[in-house]
């Protein structure tokens, strides 16, 4: 059973989605390790690499995603866990942005997969199954 | 200190806003003065005093408009409520940004900066306390319209005596509600703590002839949250701002999408809060309500939107709540531009006037959702004060800490989370699992029995799978959920 | 041939038939042969049929959506059904022209040339004559859901005779609410005769094995109408159709405003459709009802029009309507773009969805406004009968000859004109000025002591002035008017 | 006191407003003759000729404006009233479309005064009094 890590990034106290998120993961079949809202970039990497997990979901909802997950993917790097899948969902930027650019952004910072606002978790179950292989 | 339901005694209030001030460069300003800052309130006019207006509106049965609206960039930001108030907001509001409620100024500066040079906003609301009195004021001098902070703040001391001093006239807030939905690890005697010294600000300014506000947060989660429980959120933060001082309160809730119990809701808020407050003691305190538009996720679809936004208008009319706050119809994407948050409170205002002159016919069905709501209350009420053995602040924390009171989806720690909501067959919200919360055997029965028939009818189990779909439910269009 | 309430024999009707389809050079086709076009309905499938539609839909207790639009060239008309479609639209509308409608196919063949030419609309609605056979069928071949005709035509027996064999199952319109709101100076006994033939074209059909439905046309002038006026011509028009054999019949009413009134109307409506069809022997006939979003002048802005359009739904969901006629947010200014209908269809649907599982409770006041509505039609319907001697299509004729009947803003020289309504207090549509309408003392005195109650509210004087600054009222944003 | 024709041209039905703008004329003290709704150009010329007014305010709703108004100011000019002043309101044109662009088009078909939707006669009081210098 494959292990994926989800959280909200920064000050961001949105918590329903992360436990619907919990929820459907783990009746997807999922080991998941949830370090719940308010929580760092730090906090993340450490459960990651704590449980060995192949995926780091981070949920950011209020707006502020872009400047909590910037340079991720540089503490991943220094963690030793270069490779670890990073998606990003939620309402990652304010207002209403163009989403090709705002993926751009994202996909620079290092995030293998970046969602539109209003992609429930179930939309993403098929990329998932596909980038774990199980 | 021990936590106990007790008026902050002067000098220690003052004491503790020395260091309150030291907080943020910003505390610094001579206009935080206290006989400055009474004096420049007193200069303004009456229109602006949002106590004042709240009085006005409720002896006429008006239902106030007042969005949500708050952009990092000073400039901006005026703009913007100048927009809003154009297109008939009564109330005007700033919306403080994420990082000013975590008293992290250091990086609403940053964020400050940021949206200034990249000339969009990077900040998810208004960073109050790094602009100061000086911005503060700016803004309220910038509009005709009384100007309320609203935010999400377990620790909004400095914050409240920035806009207070800069002539806003209402603060949303209290202990619980800015708390238990807004924090992660924050302990409730904490920020009831914060909150009392908030309150006792206002108190000051009450004693000193200025009419102040107070909202305490409503909707909480904004998520399936039972009217009763909101409700005794609510009355509790009354009763502790009005020990401090406060004399004008407005209580809140959020949108259910049952018409029945939606308004069943805000009439028994408005009748509890001013029953209980008379029975402890406070006399002189002025009970008003305000009715929040949907809370939940929001349909993407922007036509959809504008209907959810009407359709709220329209049970809040209907509930002749004293104040209604609008969403947009980008709600569920981001933030909204000025022009569809201006769109919001257009569309909005027009429902609450072409609505001014009905409101909810009284029914049966009406008076048996209050008496349940109400009984609710009593028991929940009761068994607060009991574990505070008498004392309101002390029982509120133990009351959580024992889940006898219990906020659905919340992210604080020191909410159990046990509790799980659901809706019955008429889209009622009721509960389906209950945790610890200390609601009576007959109330239990009355909740399972509504969700049972739901349960019956739609051939499915009761489950957390219920709860699941009616999280997603207006979103996707129905109010109560169905399986996939 | 004198007019009467009787089912025109077959032979008489074939002949007359012949005739019809000589008028415009479309009648000639082929596929008009009445065995051709029976055999044709009938190779539809089940879910295009309106009338059963309607028949599922009220057994469910759902309210069904429908835009109305029209467009002169038939491909855009195509793409603009399509579109409404996937908004959401149950049912699918054509509105003709007014050209067609005033049978001026001459001009409406100009209209769609032209059209065509310039590439942007000259006509207000769908040519349907004009397309023929031909061109509707391919409409009705290019969508899913039921398709109607919506008109407003005095003498539509060859606009009926070509849609119906086209495969379209339903045609709004009467020999009233077609001639009165529609037309100068086309004398009712041209108008119901000519809806004679319509219904009993419908009658054959049916007799054929092929349900088609049949809608009253229930705003008439869409302007504060009382509903127990525009409840008489629905009722009526629904006995003269069951009369000539149909069995499926529609009864309509356009929102008034407040929202007891507008629910208490539909039920009435309801309710009383079915007793009197009952009561004059036509057992047979099921009966739904439809309810018209604000018919009125609308806002000009769009956020406040969309709020219009959410209000409108929630009422017609709460009353139950089996079906809605939605507006687009450009309703003041223009046709709407297909955008502009589409949003209006799913800002409606999305009401409709939300509110399925709740109608209006049951109150008292709920049961004074129907019965009220109901005493006045009552009254109406017997003077009616009493001025046919027992002929209801005589009666009509000379109740509205004699003013007994009157609605008010109507066009036409066959209607008296001299009925005047205004708001009360509430908003609900009452009488100021009775004409010669037949109600009774009971029921003037009803409405005299409503409207002066409003007089002495706004201190004014009851006058004229009253019915207009009603009449701009709801575009201005409010309900009531008042003194400018 | 100064005569004004009112009424609806072509096959427009729409007799709110016309009964509205009769009253509000009449108020405002002019002499008002209403033709009523489904009325021709050649209704319109033969009422100002009789009643010899000065001006004819035409009123189209429903669309079909822009067919049923053209050509008017020739027919006025055949009937003998060249100098009668033309004006137009109501919605008169088929859906929302750019209102300069409108106004050219009817003021190129000899229209004085052409309104856009939504003007209340109310607004036009003034326009007409400066015109017909009361
Ligand atoms: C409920 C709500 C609240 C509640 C939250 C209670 C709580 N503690 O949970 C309250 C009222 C407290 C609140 C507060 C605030 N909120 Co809020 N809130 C919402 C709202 C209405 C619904 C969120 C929700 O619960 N949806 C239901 C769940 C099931 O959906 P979800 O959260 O979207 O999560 C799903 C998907 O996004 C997806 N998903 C999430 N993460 C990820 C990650 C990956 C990798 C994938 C694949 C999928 C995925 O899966 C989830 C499950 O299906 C949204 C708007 C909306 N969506 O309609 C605004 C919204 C998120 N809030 C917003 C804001 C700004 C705030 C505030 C700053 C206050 C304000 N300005 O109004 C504060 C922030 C407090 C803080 N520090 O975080 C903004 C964010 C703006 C932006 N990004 O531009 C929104 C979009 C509203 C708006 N348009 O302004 N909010
Ligand atoms: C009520 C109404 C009806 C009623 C009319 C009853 C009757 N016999 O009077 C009914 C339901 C029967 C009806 C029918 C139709 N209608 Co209709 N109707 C309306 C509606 C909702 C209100 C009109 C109204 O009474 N307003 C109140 C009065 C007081 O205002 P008013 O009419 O605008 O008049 C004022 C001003 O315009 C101005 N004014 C008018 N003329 C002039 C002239 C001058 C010189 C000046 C200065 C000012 C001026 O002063 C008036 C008084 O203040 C309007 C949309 C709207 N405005 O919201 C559509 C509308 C006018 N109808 C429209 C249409 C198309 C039709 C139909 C073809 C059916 C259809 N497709 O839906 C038929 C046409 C029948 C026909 N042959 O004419 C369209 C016209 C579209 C366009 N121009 O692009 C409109 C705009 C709706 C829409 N958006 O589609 N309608």
């Amino acid at each position: 059973m494959k292990s994926i890590v989800i959280g909200v990034i920064g000050s961001d106290v949105h918590a329903v989605g992360n436990k619907i998120i919990e929820y459907t993961l783990e009746n997807a079949g999922y080991n998941v390790v949830n370090i719940g809202v308010l929580s760092s970039q730090e906090d993340f990497i450490n459960a990651a690499i704590e449980t060995n997990a192949s995926l780091i979901m981070v949920s950011s909802l209020y707006g502020h995603g872009e400047l909590d997950c910037r340079g991720m993917r540089d503490k991943c790097v220094e963690a030793g866990i270069e490779n670890i899948l990073l998606y990003v969902g939620g309402n990652i930027v304010v207002g209403k942005q163009n989403f090709d650019e705002v993926k751009n952004r994202f996909t620079k910072m290092g995030f293998n997969r970046v969602y539109p606002p209003g992609t429930p978790i179930d939309q993403a179950l098929g990329d998932i199954h596909q980038d774990l292989g199980e | 200190m021990e936590l106990q339901n007790k008026k902050i005694p002067l000098e220690q209030f003052l004491k503790e806003r020395e260091q309150v001030l030291s907080d943020w460069k910003t505390g610094s300003s001579p206009e935080l003065n206290l006989d400055h800052a009474i004096a420049y309130s007193k200069s303004l006019p009456e229109s602006k005093n949002l106590a004042l207006l709240l009085m006005k509106a409720k002896k006429e049965n008006r239902t106030l408009v007042q969005p949500r609206a708050g952009v990092p960039v000073l400039e901006q930001h005026i703009k913007l409520l100048q927009h809003l108030e154009s297109c008939g907001a009564d109330v005007l509001p700033s919306t403080i940004d994420s990082y000013t409620r975590q008293n992290r100024y250091l990086e609403a500066e940053k964020g400050i900066k940021e949206s200034e040079e990249l000339g969009r906003a990077l900040l998810n609301g208004f960073p109050a306390v790094n602009h100061g009195v000086e911005g503060c004021k700016k803004v309220q001098e910038s509009v005709h319209a009384p100007l309320q902070a609203r935010h999400g703040t377990p620790d909004a001391r400095l914050l409240s005596e920035i806009i207070l001093a800069s002539g806003w006239t209402s603060n949303e807030g209290g202990g619980i509600s800015y708390n238990i939905p807004y924090a992660k690890s924050v302990p409730l005697e904490t920020s009831i703590r914060n909150w009392q010294y908030c309150d006792r600000l206002v108190g000051y300014y009450e004693e000193h002839g200025v009419h102040i506000n107070r909202e305490p947060f409503g909707p909480l989660t904004g998520t399936l949250v039972p009217p009763s429980i909101s409700s005794t959120v609510a009355i509790c933060e009354a009763l502790l701002a009005a020990e401090q001082g406060v004399k004008n309160i407005t209580v809140g809730y959020g949108m259910g999408g049952n018409i029945v119990q939606d308004v069943a809701a805000i009439r028994t808020l408005q009748i509890m809060t001013e029953r209980y407050l008379k029975e402890k003691g406070y006399h002189d305190v002025f009970v008003s309500t305000v009715f929040h538009q949907w809370m939940g996720g929001f349909p993407e679809n922007e036509a959809e939107a504008a209907g959810l936004i009407a359709f709220s208008s329209t049970v809040a009319a209907l509930s002749k709540a004293t104040k209604m706050i609008t969403k947009s119809p980008q709600e569920s994407v981001g933030i909204p531009t000025m022009e569809a948050n201006g769109y919001g409170v257009k569309e909005s205002k027009y429902i609450i006037n072409m609505l001014q002159d009905q409101q909810m016919v009284d029914s049966e069905k009406l008076r048996i959702e209050m008496n349940q709501i109400e009984a609710e209350v009593t028991c929940l009420m009761t068994c607060i004060y009991g574990a505070g053995e008498g004392d309101l602040a002390k029982g509120v924390v133990r009351a959580f800490e024992q889940g006898l009171i219990d906020v659905p989806f919340a992210p604080s720690k020191y909410n159990a989370g046990k509790i799980l909501p659901a809706r019955d067959l008429e889209g009622n919200i009721r509960i389906l699992e209950f945790g610890r919360t200390c609601f009576s055997d007959e109330i239990k029965e009355f909740h399972r029995k509504k969700i049972q028939e739901r349960a019956d009818f739609q051939h499915r189990p009761i489950s957390f799978q219920m709860t699941v779909d009616d999280v997603y439910s207006v979103g996707l269009g129905k109010l109560i959920g169905h399986k996939k």
